[in-house]
């Protein structure tokens, strides 16, 4: 993990986010956040995006003070930057959506807790220049947003027949209440990286039968 | 060298068995099932037949799906994916959509065993792993009971049975019927013990008829099928507690004995609780195991938001099974308590 | 609780395995005829292997004593045979290992006549010079542990030896040595016995049968006379016949774990220990022959033989009419706890017990199936162990655990658990695997 | 693993911690602030809204509302910013600024977790006039019948309470105090009709049959 | 008393912090491999919860009413400080104990079930007595999701998971299965 | 207006008394610690393997960090990795030469045959407490991949002749494949002894021979083949003293009548692969 003299290119930096180093599946970090709203696809989104806002912006923040924060305290100051952006985000969207505020309740100031957001400034923004800090989180938030989207979506279509809030299956449909209860959300998160491992494993297996391949040719 | 000989075998001692195999532990469950299942099947007809029917393929099914091609022939042959299937079924109402018990069995075999690595992995009984999954997902449907219809009307089917995959049952307030226990939690009446006994009652297909059901646990207590502990463990445990109860208020809580006839209890006690995997395997942790679903089971039914317990009461002490096993080792020969000699 | 338990003579948990004693119960011990070759493992007691005293090319007369004692825990090798001594070097054990030994080419023309000598008067001997003359004897345990028998003899300082135990229970199936020198040769049970009791000490002996051989019983009560010696009548249950579960069914009292049964005042002998003293002192004979049952199903025509030491086994069965065509494994010792045998060349030893030949009806490995926690080895295990827990560990790999948190090392291999299990997981092998990890890994940490 | 930067650095002194950590905060509440101001208005609009429509829909035919406390003695008008506890209540009138009914908030435990409903009373009549479920936790499809179920939530519309509110079986309703329970929710239903009766205990003597008169000029 | 009989047994069996709230999921899927250190940082966290639960106590009694735009600025900084301040403490006086528990204490203030305590009993208006049984109650119920759980995952690490099921994906279907079962709890003292 | 003023006074409050408090406290408090353990720690690979002969990678950095230990005794970490830890620690990386298993053994299934056959579950060592498991040779190896299991490096694969086959690459010399191993065949040598017995039979003569036919016979052709005193017989086995710094050459494997001894250029039993390669080639 030492820094290395190579040029690091920032679009790597964000593509790293959405699959290779995903903060969800591969890093399994934030999973409160994730298993808590995301019983609608909607309440997922806004969790992503105001998880996104936050991230990008203490980054951001991070990197352009860090010559200034000491480094004994600088856990500590981290802290104080994101919870001042949860907070804005907080009143923003009491202020602007309530009906959504509403549902998403304690989890709001609970992103500070979110350990994506905290060990991306640890790991990174504290340690590289602004734009590579503001790529990486902007991958990263992609990555949570995304992996937020397609929990919520899935617990949403199962767990009513909805998504969006748009009938999908007409009213006879059943709806999977589990999926919108705490044990759905896990079992389905479960199951979700249960596929993305066996996806991975498939296309080990595939690279490797391509060599091989190859290697017999030659 | 001995080349003449023919080439001798190293097999280690011992090499003598008692006779008992694994397939035939689970045949025997099966043996015992019969005559619950067969009363069922008197009380509530052809619906019943199917819904066993649909929750059996449900869970032979995902075994077979999931299991590894070269290992199909024995994990099929242990007879253990049908038996969940079979357990499921008899846990679920009569009226229930066919699609769903299929779902249920799937759940069953899949969550419940199959992620752990198949049969003896498993920490939770996969049968009901696979009704608390339904119960949870389709809680309208799973709480929808039905009137006896008795051998007359065996061939009809109830038109919630045989709604499409995905849809919703119809509503059906003709045949529906309360429970005992959900009579006992919401009304405060208590259905007579005799209907009890002899399972003239509405219920899921295999829970109503008593008497039956402790049948087959004798044979399978006789067979040396299970472990008597936990059944007696668990009646002893619930009925004290609810006479305590019933002491307290007659009025408002259930008898002793209403609470053991009723409902999951002896389906539970017997078959469920007792599947080996899922309990203690020493002979201390049986007991702490039976005497913590008693008093989880009187607890839910009598506290709790659900008129029934035993379910939820099994699934929690399996969470707790292997922390028993753990506190609960047996006293070594020559060692006392502490395990020092 | 104590007058319950008086009458049931017994121990708890264990199993009931069929007997299979039919075979050979009622069949008189005969003599194998002498043959050309033997072959005298150094190492076949348990303790330090014993030292040659010949040399290659060297006469040996029959009973003559060929190598010393190691150690005080080990014993003394006299030559079955009169004959040859032909080489000392690896020979081929019972468990197919190569390990020293002294091979004997008999003597076709001598006698084979045991020199005489007069008998040894017992009674005169202090402690110390019956200690000296047993281990000059070359006597071990004939149950199937072959421990030398001196050593259980030596009682140290402050201890006292109250009851001498006599194991005639032979629990193991198809065996029927004890029962059938119990029968032949009742006074010779009751006169070693009394030896060993007169000499450690001990108020009183008690000899434990099982049940089911009550012309045994029947026969030794006759033969007790006046001697403080019990006869007593035990449950039929496996194991009854090791050593702590027998001092528990007849005394009911638990030897502690690691503690030997001296430690309470008890000291055990097999039948055929007390017969091979009985003979010593009477004829002079060390230990050169010992009873075998040669039975099981793979075996045309079952005996009961003295065979001499060191016999090879292939000409122990010849002499039996050889193995049947269907004959797939043969096992020295028991059922239960034996050995199977890889190599037929390999010699009777002073703890072969039995030999026993199995056809493709009895052998082959049990259908595996997933331990299903049915505890039913918990409820076989005389030793209150978790055998299925054993197994799982064992299976992972996790010996460390096994021996710190479950009591590994107080298992004694009897094989309950295993033959209990109806998903044939063969948990003794399991056992066993890891008590030779950690005891190998012992003695690397012991090297370094 | 923050390799690269010097073992041994040199430790900055306490006070320039202290400094980071207060400078640090004092930005922070700027922000903080401005944020908060910038966003008051709109959010204690919302927040108004959202109670005026609960009350208006609990009591029908009211328009306007206000703020009512408990001191001890007797129900004493409060501003429509005060911040709302335990005592509080609402009064509802309409447009003519007559008094219609009190507005009764309680919360308690469900099925699942809290449940806080709102219901209209009217003290002439001695009846519940209209129920609103404010916050809840239960069962979607089940529990959460208790304000998706129109004709459970219509139970409420003309409800006597003495002597206190009964949960009786679906389709069992006789008489003025009782409801029709949900199906499969009964514990639900049961739940709510709790939170009433405790709430009406407690606030039965202490309302007069005619509350305090609007204070507030119409908007 | 009954209500606070009902916040405690709410907070461990009913609304559990981990299976029904989703607080404390990254210790709670992290840490649970073995027993033993499962068992610590339960009481770890149970005493952090503790703390906590003061100093939002003090926090919303004493400052908060001036400024509630501060709470959660202002709860981070003070439970993160004070945290850090016991930690320093047990170190210095009590090794062993730092040895036992202390070495959780960093890992449990970034816990979101710390803040979220905190969080919930300001918006449930919870008193000090409330708020330290509330406390008590999470603290226990995540003490209990831990053991529970980390019993299932020892006897399962030397079972047969299949090695594609192994890790996160098999330890959240497991929590699920944990969290149907206590579901069983739902309506708890609620119904009579 | 009042407001905005709180706000800041609050937290800049806040933030000088827990400023204050903590750095008082860390005066105070603190617990002298050497800081350089929890960094050597984290340059260490944490697999924990205790191939340096220590319990873990904790109690390695700690004596790494006293100079007990040199980095290089890490077998695990690439040599980037110690000379990382080499230079935070401001000490010798040490002489890192790569060791790798060697097995004691050629006698595959084609080689040494078997007296009788065991029947149990597949473990080397289950199989070595019946009865020896079987094998005529009973110091040869077993084939039931016992070390290969304990492998955590996956770097040990069993060939279709029933022998362990390392991989050079990814064997990190941790040692659990020799404490695995009921027959004690596996030891750990630098990968420049390049020529090796693959056999541990004290027999000599015709009774190894039967047994196997690549076993060692004792007949000491290569002791003499080879430069004066280098090799020396003990056990009927040659033994190699590489210590002597005496030449070491191929040539001494040269009349060795059953090609117990070897020139291993690499891993072992890999001319045989190749051969069994080139079979499966002409097959297809």
């Amino acid at each position: 993990m030492a820094i290395s003299s190579k040029k690091m290119n920032p679009y790597d930096e964000m593509m790293k986010g959405l699959w290779r180093d995903n903060p969800v599946f591969v890093q399994v970090l934030g999973m409160c956040p994730m298993l808590a709203v995301t019983n609608s696809a909607i309440n997922a989104i806004a969790m992503g995006l105001a998880t996104f806002f936050v991230l990008v912006g203490s980054s951001f923040l991070v990197s352009s003070l860090k010559r200034w924060i000491p480094k004994q305290v600088r856990i500590s100051v981290y802290i104080v930057i994101i919870a001042t952006f949860v907070t804005v985000v907080d009143y923003v969207l009491l202020a602007t959506v309530p009906a959504i505020h509403k549902e998403l309740g304690a989890f709001i100031p609970l992103i500070v807790a979110n350990c994506l957001i905290l060990g991306r400034q640890e790991a990174f923004a504290s340690r590289y220049p602004v734009k590579l800090a503001v790529m990486d989180a902007i991958g990263m938030a992609t990555g949570f947003l995304l992996a937020m989207f397609a929990l919520g979506s899935v617990r949403e279509i199962l767990g009513e027949g909805k998504l969006f809030g748009v009938s999908l299956f007409g009213d006879n449909f059943e709806p999977w209440v589990i999926m919108i209860l705490p044990p759905g959300g896990f079992i389905t998160l479960g199951l979700l990286l249960l596929l993305f491992n066996w996806v991975g494993e498939r296309k080990q297996a595939f690279i490797a039968q391509v060599a091989e391949a190859e290697r017999g040719k030659a | 060298m001995s080349k003449q000989d023919p080439k001798l075998l190293l097999q280690p001692a011992p090499l003598l068995r008692q006779g008992m195999t694994t397939p035939a532990a689970m045949r025997d469950v099966w043996l015992a099932l019969l005559p619950a299942t067969a009363a069922a099947l008197w009380y509530f007809g052809l619906a019943a037949l199917l819904v066993l029917v649909a929750s059996i393929a449900g869970s032979v099914l995902t075994e077979w799906a999931f299991t590894p091609k070269e290992r199909r022939a024995i994990t099929l042959r242990d007879n253990s994916a049908a038996l969940t299937g079979l357990l499921l079924g008899l846990t679920l109402p009569p009226a229930l959509p066919l699609w769903m018990a299929f779902v249920g069995g799937a759940v069953a075999i899949g969550i419940g065993k199959l992620i752990w690595g198949g049969l003896g992995a498993n920490i939770f009984n996969p049968a009901l792993v696979g009704r608390a999954f339904l119960l949870a997902t389709f809680p309208i449907a799973m709480t929808s009971w039905t009137v006896q219809q008795g051998p007359a009307e065996f061939f009809t089917v109830h038109a919630s049975n045989l709604t499409a995959p995905f849809m919703q049952a119809p509503v059906m307030d003709t045949l529906s019927a309360a429970t005992p226990l959900g009579q006992m939690k919401f009304e405060q009446s208590a259905t007579p013990l005799w209907d009890l006994l002899i399972g003239n009652t509405a219920g899921s297909i295999g829970e109503t008829s008593a008497l039956l059901l402790l049948l087959g646990g004798i044979y399978l207590f006789l067979r040396r099928d299970l472990d008597w502990r936990i059944p007696v463990g668990i009646f002893a445990s619930a009925a004290l507690f609810s006479a305590i109860l019933y002491g307290v208020d007659a009025e408002r809580y259930p008898s002793a004995l209403f609470t053991l006839l009723s409902g999951g209890m002896l389906l539970g006690a017997l078959f469920m609780a007792t599947d080996p995997v899922t309990s203690p395997v020493t002979p201390k942790g049986a007991w702490v195991f039976a005497i913590g679903v008693g008093f989880l089971v009187v607890l839910i039914r009598v506290f709790g938001g659900f008129p029934e317990g035993m379910m939820y009461a099994i699934l929690l002490m399996n969470a707790a099974t292997p922390l028993i096993d753990r506190w609960t080792q047996p006293r070594v020969f020559g060692r006392n308590k502490g395990g020092s000699a | 609780m104590g007058l319950f338990f008086s009458l049931r003579n017994s121990f708890d948990h264990g199993v009931h395995p069929r007997h299979h004693k039919e075979q050979t119960a009622e069949l008189p011990i005969q003599r194998v005829p002498f043959v050309a070759r033997y072959v005298m493992p150094l190492g076949q007691h348990i303790g330090a292997p014993a030292k040659p005293v010949v040399k290659v090319g060297e006469r040996v007369q029959r009973g003559q004593l060929i190598a010393e004692a190691g150690a005080f825990v080990s014993t003394t090798l006299h030559s079955p045979v009169t004959g040859t001594v032909r080489d000392i070097g690896p020979h081929r054990y019972i468990d197919g290992n190569f390990r020293p030994a002294i091979e004997i080419e008999a003597d076709p023309y001598a006698t084979q006549q045991l020199p005489p000598r007069p008998a040894i008067d017992w009674q005169g001997l202090s402690i110390d010079e019956f200690i000296a003359q047993v281990q000059a004897a070359g006597i071990v345990g004939m149950g199937g542990a072959a421990f030398p028998s001196h050593v259980k003899y030596a009682i140290p300082e402050g201890q006292q030896i109250d009851d001498l135990l006599v194991n005639g229970a032979e629990c193991e199936p198809y065996l029927t040595t004890d029962h059938r020198l119990m029968v032949e040769r009742p006074e010779a049970v009751i006169r070693g016995t009394e030896i060993v009791r007169q000499k450690l000490g001990a108020k009183r002996a008690t000899i434990g049968v099982e049940k089911n051989k009550p012309d045994a019983i029947a026969l030794l009560k006759q033969h007790v006379g006046e001697l403080p010696i019990e006869v007593l009548g035990l449950e039929v249950k496996y194991p009854q016949g090791a050593e702590k579960m027998l001092i528990k069914a007849a005394y009911n009292r638990e030897v502690p774990a690691g503690a030997l049964p001296r430690d309470i005042g008890v000291a055990v002998n097999n039948v055929g220990t007390v017969v091979a003293i009985a003979d010593y002192f009477d004829t002079g004979m060390p230990l050169i022959e010992r009873v075998v049952t040669v039975a099981g199903p793979g075996v045309a025509e079952p005996a009961n033989l003295i065979v001499p030491l060191g016999t090879p086994i292939r000409e122990v069965l010849r002499f039996c009419g050889g193995l049947k065509e269907s004959t797939r494994e043969v096992i020295m010792g028991g059922p239960m706890m034996g050995t199977p045998i890889a190599d037929l060349d390999a010699p009777i030893l002073k703890g072969s017990s039995g030999i026993l030949a199995f056809t493709a009806s009895e052998t082959g490995r049990p259908q595996e199936y997933p331990c299903i926690r049915c505890g039913r080895c918990l409820e076989a295990c005389p030793y209150f162990l978790n055998p299925s827990r054993l197994a799982k560990l064992g299976k992972a790999r996790l010996f460390e655990q096994m021996r710190d948190d479950y009591h590994l090392m107080d298992c004694v291999e009897c094989g309950a658990c295993t033959f209990a299990c109806p998903s044939g997981i063969p948990i003794v092998q399991h056992i066993r695997t890891a008590k030779d990890d950690l005891r190998q890994q012992k003695v690397r940490s012991e090297k370094q | 693993m923050s390799s690269g930067l010097p073992i041994m650095e040199k430790e900055p002194s306490s006070t320039t911690l202290v400094a980071a950590l207060a400078i640090a905060g004092f930005l922070s509440g700027i922000i903080i602030i401005g944020v908060y101001l910038a966003t008051f208005d709109t959010i204690a609009e919302n927040k108004a809204r959202e109670l005026r429509e609960a009350v208006f829909r609990v009591l029908p035919n009211v328009t306007r509302m206000q703020k009512l406390r408990y001191d001890g003695s007797e129900l004493v008008v409060l501003p429509d910013n005060a911040k709302d506890d335990e005592e509080t209540i609402y009064g509802g009138y309409n447009d003519a600024g007559e008094f219609v009914g009190y507005a009764i908030v309680n919360a308690g435990p469900g099925f699942q977790d809290t449940v806080r409903v709102i219901y209209g009373y009217r003290p002439a009549e001695r009846k519940v006039v209209g129920m609103w479920i404010l916050e809840s936790r239960e069962t979607p499809g089940l529990g959460d019948k208790i304000y998706k179920d129109a004709a459970f939530v219509a139970n409420f519309d003309n409800l006597g309470v003495d002597p206190e509110i009964v949960a009786v079986k679906k389709g069992t309703k006789s008489r003025a105090n009782e409801i029709d329970a949900i199906t499969g929710a009964t514990i639900s239903s049961k739940a709510v009709v709790r939170i009433m009766n405790e709430a009406h205990k407690k606030w039965d003597a202490r309302l007069p049959v005619t509350a305090p008169a609007l204070q507030q000029a119409a908007e | 008393m009954d209500n606070l009989i009902w916040i405690f047994i709410s907070a461990l069996l009913v609304n559990n912090f981990v299976l029904a709230y989703f607080l404390g999921l990254c210790p709670f899927l992290g840490v649970s491999s073995k027993l033993e250190t499962s068992f610590r940082l339960g009481l770890a966290t149970t005493f952090v919860l503790i703390i906590t639960a003061l100093c939002s106590w003090f926090l919303n009694t004493y400052v908060l009413t001036h400024a509630p735009y501060l709470r959660l600025i202002s709860f981070i900084v003070v439970i993160a400080s004070t945290v850090q301040f016991i930690e320093m403490a047990i170190k210095k006086l009590s090794p062993a104990l730092f040895q036992s528990l202390g070495i959780f204490l960093p890992l449990i203030t970034t816990n979101c079930a710390i803040l979220g305590l905190a969080i919930f009993a300001t918006n449930r208006g919870y008193g000090l007595w409330e708020g330290l049984t509330f406390a008590l109650g999470a603290g226990a119920g995540f003490t209990l999701a831990m053991v529970l759980m980390a019993g299932m995952r020892e006897e399962a690490e030397i079972g047969s998971v299949p090695a594609l099921v192994r890790g996160t994906a098999f330890n959240l279907i497991i929590s699920g299965i944990l969290s149907m079962a206590f579901m069983g709890f739902a309506g708890l003292f609620s119904s009579t | 207006m009042n407001e905005l003023l709180t706000a800041p006074a609050i937290m800049t409050g806040l933030g000088l008394f827990f400023g204050v408090i903590l750095a008082v406290a860390y005066k105070l408090l603190r617990v002298e610690e050497d800081s350089r353990i929890a960094r050597t720690e984290e340059l260490l690979p944490g697999t924990n393997c205790g191939a340096c002969g220590e319990p873990g990678c904790l109690p390695f950095a700690q004596k790494l960090v006293v100079g007990e230990v040199e980095p290089s005794k890490c077998t695990v970490a690439s040599s980037d990795d110690i000379d990382e830890i080499a230079d935070f620690l401001g000490v010798d990386a040490g002489e890192a030469e790569k060791r790798v298993a060697r097995l004691k053994c050629a006698g595959g299934k084609a080689q040494a045959f078997q007296i009788a056959e065991y029947d149990g579950f597949e473990s080397c060592r289950a199989a070595a407490v019946v009865s020896g498991g079987g094998k005529g040779c009973s110091w040869g190896c077993l084939g039931l991949a016992d070390c290969g299991v304990v492998c955590d490096f996956d770097a040990i694969q069993m060939n279709d002749n029933g022998l362990p086959v390392v991989d050079i690459d990814k064997c990190t010399a941790c040692g659990d494949c020799v404490d695995a191993c009921p027959k004690d065949l596996f030891e750990l040598l630098p990968l420049s002894r390049k020529l090796y017995v693959q056999c541990n039979t004290p027999l000599a003569g015709e009774s190894v021979t039967v047994l196997c036919s690549v076993g060692c016979d004792g007949c000491a052709k290569c002791a003499a083949d080879a430069a004066p005193g280098l090799i020396e017989m003990k056990n009927e086995l040659p033994l190699i003293h590489y210590e002597s710094g005496l030449p070491v050459t191929p040539k001494a494997t040269s009349r060795c009548p059953t090609g117990a001894i070897q020139w291993l250029e690499g891993g072992q039993f890999v001319e045989e692969e190749s051969q069994n390669e080139s079979r499966y080639a002409q097959l297809h």
